[in-house]
């Protein structure tokens, strides 16, 4: 009975501890893109349609490439994903969001950006694309280079 | 030894405001350091996987998230993890306040 | 013809201006942007944790260090520093006086634990997480360092003239870069620390996340690397020069409402 | 250790009077170390440092004529044109590294121009400690003087202006000559985006 309590309990904690790493699913092909173009493609949005309804807010200068500042939000009905692509940096597919039934398609995150370059948001809603840029402008601090 | 994180639910015009730090060094594969950085993130409500996030190396360094949940209710338990491409992981609960 | 002519007019007076105007706005707007939501906050909990935790030949933690409002009142201590401590005999900021902690309490050497008193963002440094901790514990208090003990007014004084004191290869003083209000590097404001009002938001907001290195950063960080910038030899960590010049600095910014381990550039 | 503090405190500053440069010297001469590159020698007080420290940087005019001209005779001016190449000075104009404890020595040094100044306008990332220097050539030409003017005030500022809060760029070996022609490359040249 022990026994068996301890092996069913060992299965629950085996069990439990995996839907994180079995759920992991990391788009090796996107995120591995080396164009803006690839990168949409790897996401099944080659031609996303420009969208008024996508709302960046994000300063038109950082102080610090290394830490900008982007706050997104889809306006779109039923928007399922977003995704973030730096248009210059050398793997332009920064992240992805799937938003299931109960969260908003509301993200603010922190991104590294190499130059001065357009951030591109892409969101998909009812199986199609749209997408929207702003740009921003890196600048080189003070201070000893 | 994954280093700790921190989170913050909060209540505000009828949604929850989810706001987590993570402490992890995103190292690109330009800083000649070894790629090490996280590559998912998921976030819980009452045990629900409401959001799933794939990230690149060019998120920040100490990842800061902010994220919306519609209604929520005081005491719900919101909890948000982690994933690296080394395998390591951290995850961090909290009540809705 | 006229109407083109005035408007070329209002151009010349209002339009290069404008242009540095939205830079200004804009940067300020990055940094509210970035300060919502601090990393600072993960130093804290490491802070914590090695307050907390027993080190030294003596295997004791700092739970019994004393801040200057008693051993192991960590609750506005932050707030009341630097001051006079009658144990030491001298004027001492926070992280001088973590170090006599660490040298009195758990029995560890002087040079051991200034060994390294500077991390970086890979492994920050014991200080910089406990100054996080401790700092923090001082949040929504009034700015109000010692300075009624002879050796605190003698502190303010020297950290003044050392302010204006011009040396190295470059000739540099304090009052090179904050000599002047309105000036910048690059696009780094430069607080003038003569002035109070500036005084004062510096001795709000530090110690701080530094986003630039994604680092934590300390006053006494602060100094020296002001000193290296200036191209002068290195000022010791925790001597009377630098925590002189903390003095100055805190006297001039008191009264202000402590936010807490915030952002810097 | 107390009395040794005594000792040195209070011959520093007996009634807590503002304590003097010299005493100031004294003070980082006890707390400082070298490091790196950077000896104590640097710690110590030339004359115009001293007086310009002395006279928070508002020297009696007629010392500051002396002092400047002492200054102009340390500057090596040399022959022909001082024209070098932008490009080159462009990038010695935005390299903010050199001379600290960090910095290897025997590698070139940066002049840190953009720290402080504007030059050109295509750079947002400027300071403001110095004036602009965008069009400096476009406005004032690139003749001779102009040349031996530009190239004076970078290898060493203080001939100009006593109490600069410029460094001597040349006299304290930061730059050598070419870098420093090329600087005034970067902003004469009627080539250099200073002048467009």
């Amino acid at each position: 009975m022990n026994r068996l309590r301890r092996t069913l309990l060992g299965a629950l904690v085996a069990w439990l501890a995996k839907p994180l790493a079995a759920a992991a699913a990391w788009n090796e092909n996107a995120f591995g893109a080396k164009t803006p173009q690839d990168a949409l493609k790897g996401i099944g949005a080659a031609n996303p349609a420009p969208s008024k309804d996508i709302a960046i807010d994000a300063p038109q200068i950082a102080e610090n490439g290394a830490v900008v500042p982007i706050e997104i939000t889809s306006n779109i009905p039923g928007t399922t994903s977003i995704a973030v692509v730096l248009e210059k940096n050398p793997f332009p597919l920064a992240a992805k969001f799937d938003f299931k039934e109960g969260a908003l398609p509301y993200v603010k995150l922190n991104v590294k950006m190499a130059e001065t370059a357009d951030v591109r948001v892409v969101a998909a809603a009812g199986g199609r694309q749209y997408s929207a840029t702003r740009e921003v402008k890196v600048t080189i601090g003070g201070c000893g280079g | 030894m994954a280093g700790p994180m921190k989170i913050r639910a909060t209540l505000a015009g009828g949604n929850t405001e989810v706001r987590v730090l993570m402490t992890h060094p995103m190292t690109t594969a330009q800083s000649g350091q070894p790629l090490h950085f996280i590559q998912n993130v998921s976030v819980k409500l009452n045990g629900k996987a409401l959001i799933e996030a794939e990230v690149s190396q060019a998120v920040s360094r100490n990842p800061v998230f902010s994220f919306r949940l519609k209604g929520g209710a005081k005491g719900d338990t919101i909890e948000v993890a982690w994933l690296d491409n080394k395998g390591e992981s951290n995850k961090i609960e909290t009540a809705v306040a | 013809m006229s109407r083109a002519f005035a408007r070329i007019l209002v151009c010349l007076a209002f339009c290069a201006p404008a242009a540095a105007q939205d830079v200004k706005k804009e940067i300020e707007r990055y940094r509210q942007m970035v300060n919502d939501g601090s990393p600072a906050e993960l130093f804290e909990l490491e802070g914590e944790a090695l307050w907390k935790k027993p080190q030294g030949p003596k295997q004791v933690s700092l739970e019994k260090c004393d801040l200057g409002l008693g051993p192991g009142v960590l609750k506005g201590a932050y707030a009341a520093l630097p001051r006079y401590f009658k144990d030491a005999d001298r004027v001492m900021d926070l992280e001088t006086r973590l170090l006599h902690c660490m040298v009195n309490l758990q029995g560890r050497s002087r040079e051991e634990a200034t060994k390294r008193v500077f991390g970086n963002a890979d492994r920050p440094s014991e200080m910089e997480s406990l100054s996080a901790y401790v700092a923090a514990q001082s949040r929504g208090m009034k700015m109000a360092p010692g300075e009624s003990h002879p050796k605190e007014k003698a502190a303010y004084e020297l950290g003044k003239a050392l302010y204006f004191q011009r040396a190295g290869s470059w000739d540099f003083a304090c009052t090179s870069c904050h000599g002047e209000e309105g000036r910048r590097i690059r696009l780094q404001e430069l607080p003038v620390l003569l002035n109070p009002a500036n005084a004062r938001s510096v001795a709000a907001s530090w110690p701080a996340y530094r986003i630039s290195t994604s680092g934590f950063v300390t006053m006494q960080w602060r100094m020296n690397n002001c000193y290296q910038q200036m191209r002068m030899p290195e000022p010791a960590f925790g001597s009377d020069a630098t925590v002189a010049l903390i003095q100055f600095i805190t006297v001039t910014g008191k009264g202000e409402v402590y936010r807490g381990p915030g952002n810097k550039r | 250790m107390k009395l040794f503090s005594l000792l040195l405190l209070f011959p520093l500053f007996p009634v807590l009077a503002q304590p003097t440069p010299k005493d100031v010297e004294k003070v980082m001469q006890r707390d400082f170390h070298p490091r790196g590159q950077a000896g104590m020698d640097r710690i110590v007080q030339d004359g115009l440092q001293r007086v310009c420290t002395d006279t928070r940087d508002r020297p009696p005019a007629e010392l500051a004529r002396q002092l400047e001209a002492d200054q102009m005779k340390t500057i090596a001016f040399p022959q022909g044109s001082l024209i070098g190449d932008w490009k080159s000075g462009e990038r010695i104009a935005q390299n903010g590294r050199g001379m600290q404890w960090t910095d290897a020595p025997g590698t070139a040094n940066g002049g840190s121009c953009y720290n402080c100044h504007q030059l050109s306008p295509k750079e947002i990332s400027f300071g403001t400690i110095g004036p602009s220097l965008a069009g400096y050539g476009a406005k004032r030409g690139n003749g001779p003087d102009v040349q031996r003017y530009v190239y004076g005030k970078i290898y060493n500022a203080k001939a100009y202006n006593l109490c600069s809060q410029m460094p001597r760029l040349g006299y304290s070996g930061t730059l050598t000559e070419q870098q420093i022609k090329d600087l005034v490359g970067l902003l004469l040249d009627p080539a250099s985006p200073v002048n467009h």
